[in-house]
C-alpha cells in the first residue's frame, strides 16, 4: 500500500465552490489565516456565501477581501473587533452576523466534524446568547443543545504538509484549523512547505491527511501573513 | 474469496478491514496500490502486519496485531479516530457477520448468552462506512444458513449492508433482497440457494464465477 | 491597582488575563513566579510581550499582541482551549467592565445599538473560570458608576464576579452585595460611596490602603 | 513567569484515591496502558471503583490485576473480547458492565473533558444499544443524548513528559489518554522518560501540562509493556 497523493493547483482546489455554498476559513487574527486561498475565492467569484470564521481579520486583510467584494451573505463568528468595516456592514444590514461564544463556535465545528448532531452546553444560560435556542433539563441541569456545524468548503492554512494531506501547525496558527478540516465535505489546505511523505513524524501530526483533500504549496508569503505593524 | 474482496477496494479509498477474515484482504492488496488503510485505535495508513521478533510494543491494530507504518502514515487519539468514521471520511469497511438480512441488516456483535464481549468499534463502522461490505462463510458451524429474510440476533446496525463475500457466492443487497452476481469456482446455484435462508433472485444472464 | 490586582495571583495558579487593564497585570509578576498565563487562541504559558521588531508572525495572544513563549509552553487548537476553561482548569480569570452588579453579574461585551463586535472567548471566561476578577475604572468616561445595584446592560455571566479592583478600591461580593475592602491610597470613604452605584457595606475596622 | 513542576511519586499522585470513585485508565490494548499505576492502585486497595477503560486488558494484565483483587464494582468499557475472565466474572454478576461503541465512550470522556453536559449522536439507533437512552428529534433527525463521562481520577501513560505535565505519546499509545487527561478531577501520568522543561517541543505536545495533576517517571519498564507473545 502507498498513500495517493493530494497535492493539486489551488485552482482546481476551489473549483467546485458554488454561489450559496458555506465556507470555512481557518485562523486567529493572522495565524493561520489562508490569505493566498481567500485571495483565489475572491477570484473565483463566487456569491451569496456563508462565512465561518473566528474573526474577519482587519480592514484591507483576508475576509475583508471576501467583504469588500460582496460575496459575504452571512458571516457566523465570534468577534469583529479589529475589523469596523465589518461592523460598518453588519450595522448597515449588508451582511447577517451570527456570533457565537469562542469556544461554543469551535464544539460546533468540532462536532461536526465528529458525526454529532451537537452538544449540550449551559454556556450563557440566562443571558442574550441563549435567545432562541432550544433548552433542555438532562442531568439535573438546564442544557443548551448547540447544533453542529458542517461546510461544503474548508480553506486552512498549515505551516507543513506531506503530499497524501497530513498537516503540521505552527505556534498559535493551529486554532480553528484542525476542527474545521474534520467539518467540511471538501478541505483544502495552503502549506508553507510540502514535504516529502514520510518526512512529517507520525506522532507529531496535527491534521491525519485523511481529512484532506487537497494540498497546495505556497511561494513566497506575501506582506499579508508578516507581522502586522500597528 | 479474499482475493475477489481485495478486488473491491478501489485506488484512493480509506478503508477499515474488520477483525478475522477482513484483516487477510490487505495481502491481496499490491504494494504499491494506493489506499489508506484505518485502524480505529489511531492509525491512518497501516503497513504490513510484523511478527513478535519485529514488532513495535506501541503499534498495534484494533484486533491486537502488529502491524507497521508506511510513508505517510498519521497517529491520533479515539476521538478523532471516530471522527472520521462518524463524518463519512471512511470510504469503506469489510466485516465479518453472524448475520445478515435481505434488507441489510447486521448481526455481528452478541449472541445472547453465549458470546457478549462488547461492541468494540463495530456498530460506528457498519452505521457510518460509506460501504459496508460483509465477509462471511456462506452457513454457520452447524450449517445453518447466515444470509436470512430478517436477523434474530441483537442487531450491529441496520440496512447498512451493500455486498456479501462468501465462500460460495457474491451477493448483493438491492430494494427487494438478496441479488446473487458472482458464484464461487466450481458451486452450483441449488447449492447456493440451499444455503441461503432468503430468496435469492438470479438475473436470466450467465454469471461470472470467482 | 494593577500591582494590586497582581498579589491576587498565587503560585501555581492557571491565569487568563483579558483585553485591556487585566493585561497588564503580568508586568508586575516576578519573573521566577510559578504560574501558567493561558491565551484563549491556543497557548498555555505566556511569556513577555515582543515589540514587532522581535515578533513571530505565528505568536499572538487572543488580543492580537505579540508574545513569547516560556520553557514549557504548549500550544493546542481552540476547542482544547475553552475545554481547559470550561471544565474547571483555570482557576483566575481578570476580565474588564462595563458595568458589575450587586449580585455578581457582569456586562462586558455589548452596549446595543453602540458597541457590539461580539463576545468572543468572554463569557466562558467569565462564566467558568473558578474565580473572576473585575479590573476597571471604578466610574465611566461620564462619571457613572459602573458599580450598580443590577446590570442594564446585556449580561455576560450572572453572578460570576468575586472581586473588583478600580481606581479607588478594592470590593469584594458577598451574599449581600458589594463590601468594600481595601482603599486605593489618598482616596476617602464618601469619594468611594459617591462613585459606586449601589449599597456598599463598610467594616467596622479600619481599612487597608493600596 | 516559570512554570511549576507537577513531579510527585507513585505513592503521593494516587493516595487520595478513596472507596467508591471512579478511575478512568488509558490504553487500548497494551499501549498506553498505565501498567504500575494500576499496581499502585491494586496496593492502595481503594474499592467499590468504577473503572472506566476501553477493553480489560488480558488475563493477568493491567486491568485484570484490579479484578482479581476484588476492587472493580462496575466496568464501563467498549471490548472484553481479549480477556475471558473479565466475561466471566459479568456472567456470574459479580461486576456490572456498561459497554459503549467505541467512538461514542471516546466522546463522552471528551465531552465531559470539555465542560460540556453530552453529545447528540444517532450511532445505535433501532438497536438495543439504544435501550434506556434519552432520545430527542432535533434538526430533523432522532438523536439519542449521551451524557458527558468525568472520573475522580485518570491514570495515563505517555513516553514522555515534562516537570509541568505537558505529554507526548507514540504510536497507538495515545488511544484514551488524551480524552481522560481532560476529564477527571484528578489526572496522573506515568511516563517513560521526564525531559527537562522546554524540551518537549511545544508544537508537539499531545496532552497540555495544564490538565495534568502529577508526572512520574518509570524506571526499566516491566515485562507488561512489552510485545505480548500469543
Amino acid at each position: 500500500m502507498k498513500l495517493p497523493s493530494k497535492q493539486t493547483s489551488i485552482k482546481e482546489a476551489i473549483a467546485h465552490i458554488k454561489d450559496g455554498d458555506t465556507v470555512m476559513l481557518g485562523g486567529f487574527g493572522v495565524p493561520g489565516t489562508p490569505f493566498v486561498l481567500i485571495h483565489a475565492l475572491v477570484k473565483h467569484g463566487a456569491r451569496n456565501l456563508t462565512i465561518v470564521k473566528n474573526d474577519a481579520n482587519e480592514p484591507d486583510m483576508g475576509v475583508d477581501h471576501l467583504l469588500k467584494s460582496g460575496q459575504v451573505a452571512r458571516l457566523v463568528t465570534t468577534h469583529l473587533g479589529l475589523n469596523g468595516h465589518a461592523i460598518k456592514l453588519m450595522n448597515a444590514g449588508e451582511i447577517e452576523v451570527e456570533f457565537n461564544a469562542q469556544g461554543i463556535l469551535a464544539e460546533r465545528i468540532r462536532a461536526g466534524g465528529a458525526g454529532l448532531g451537537g452538544v449540550l452546553s449551559d454556556i450563557g444560560i440566562g443571558t442574550e446568547l441563549a435567545e432562541g435556542k432550544k433548552e433542555i433539563e438532562f442531568g439535573g441541569k438546564t442544557q443548551i443543545i448547540e447544533p453542529a456545524l458542517r461546510a461544503d468548503v474548508a480553506l486552512l492554512h498549515a505551516a507543513q504538509a506531506d503530499s497524501f494531506g497530513n498537516l503540521a501547525y505552527v505556534g498559535t496558527a493551529q486554532n480553528f484549523n484542525p476542527l474545521m478540516a474534520m467539518a467540511a465535505d471538501r478541505v483544502v489546505a495552503e502549506v508553507e512547505s510540502l514535504l516529502p511523505l514520510g518526512e512529517l513524524a507520525a506522532n507529531d501530526i496535527h491534521t491525519p491527511g485523511v481529512f484532506v483533500d487537497h494540498v497546495t504549496e505556497l511561494g513566497e508569503l506575501s506582506e499579508e501573513y508578516a507581522v502586522v505593524q500597528r | 474469496m479474499i482475493a475477489r474482496a481485495a478486488r473491491e477496494v478501489q485506488p484512493g479509498m480509506v478503508v477499515n478491514l474488520g477483525i478475522g477474515l477482513p484483516t487477510k484482504v490487505v495481502n491481496h492488496l499490491p504494494a504499491d496500490f494506493p489506499v489508506c488503510l484505518h485502524t480505529e485505535n489511531g492509525l491512518a495508513g497501516i503497513g504490513p502486519t510484523l511478527s513478535p521478533e519485529q514488532a513495535d510494543r506501541n503499534l498495534i491494530d484494533a484486533g491486537g496485531a502488529y502491524v507497521s507504518t508506511i510513508p505517510g502514515s498519521a497517529f491520533f487519539d479515539s476521538a478523532t479516530s471516530f471522527s472520521l468514521v462518524r463524518s463519512g471520511r471512511l470510504d469503506l469497511t469489510m466485516l465479518g457477520a453472524f448475520e445478515v438480512a435481505a434488507n441489510g441488516d447486521l448481526a455481528n456483535w452478541k449472541i445472547p448468552g453465549k458470546f457478549s464481549p462488547g461492541m468494540g468499534g463495530g456498530i460506528e463502522l457498519a452505521q457510518k462506512a460509506r460501504r459496508v461490505i460483509v465477509l462471511t462463510t456462506h452457513t454457520d458451524r452447524a450449517g445453518n444458513p447466515k444470509l436470512k429474510d430478517a436477523c434474530t440476533l441483537p442487531i450491529t446496525a441496520r440496512g447498512c449492508v451493500r455486498r456479501i463475500f462468501t465462500d460460495l457466492a457474491v451477493i448483493d443487497i438491492g430494494a427487494d433482497g438478496f441479488h446473487l452476481v458472482e458464484t464461487a469456482e466450481g458451486v452450483g446455484l441449488a447449492e447456493i440457494k440451499e444455503a441461503t435462508g432468503a430468496p435469492l433472485i438470479v438475473p436470466a444472464t450467465k454469471l461470472p464465477s470467482f
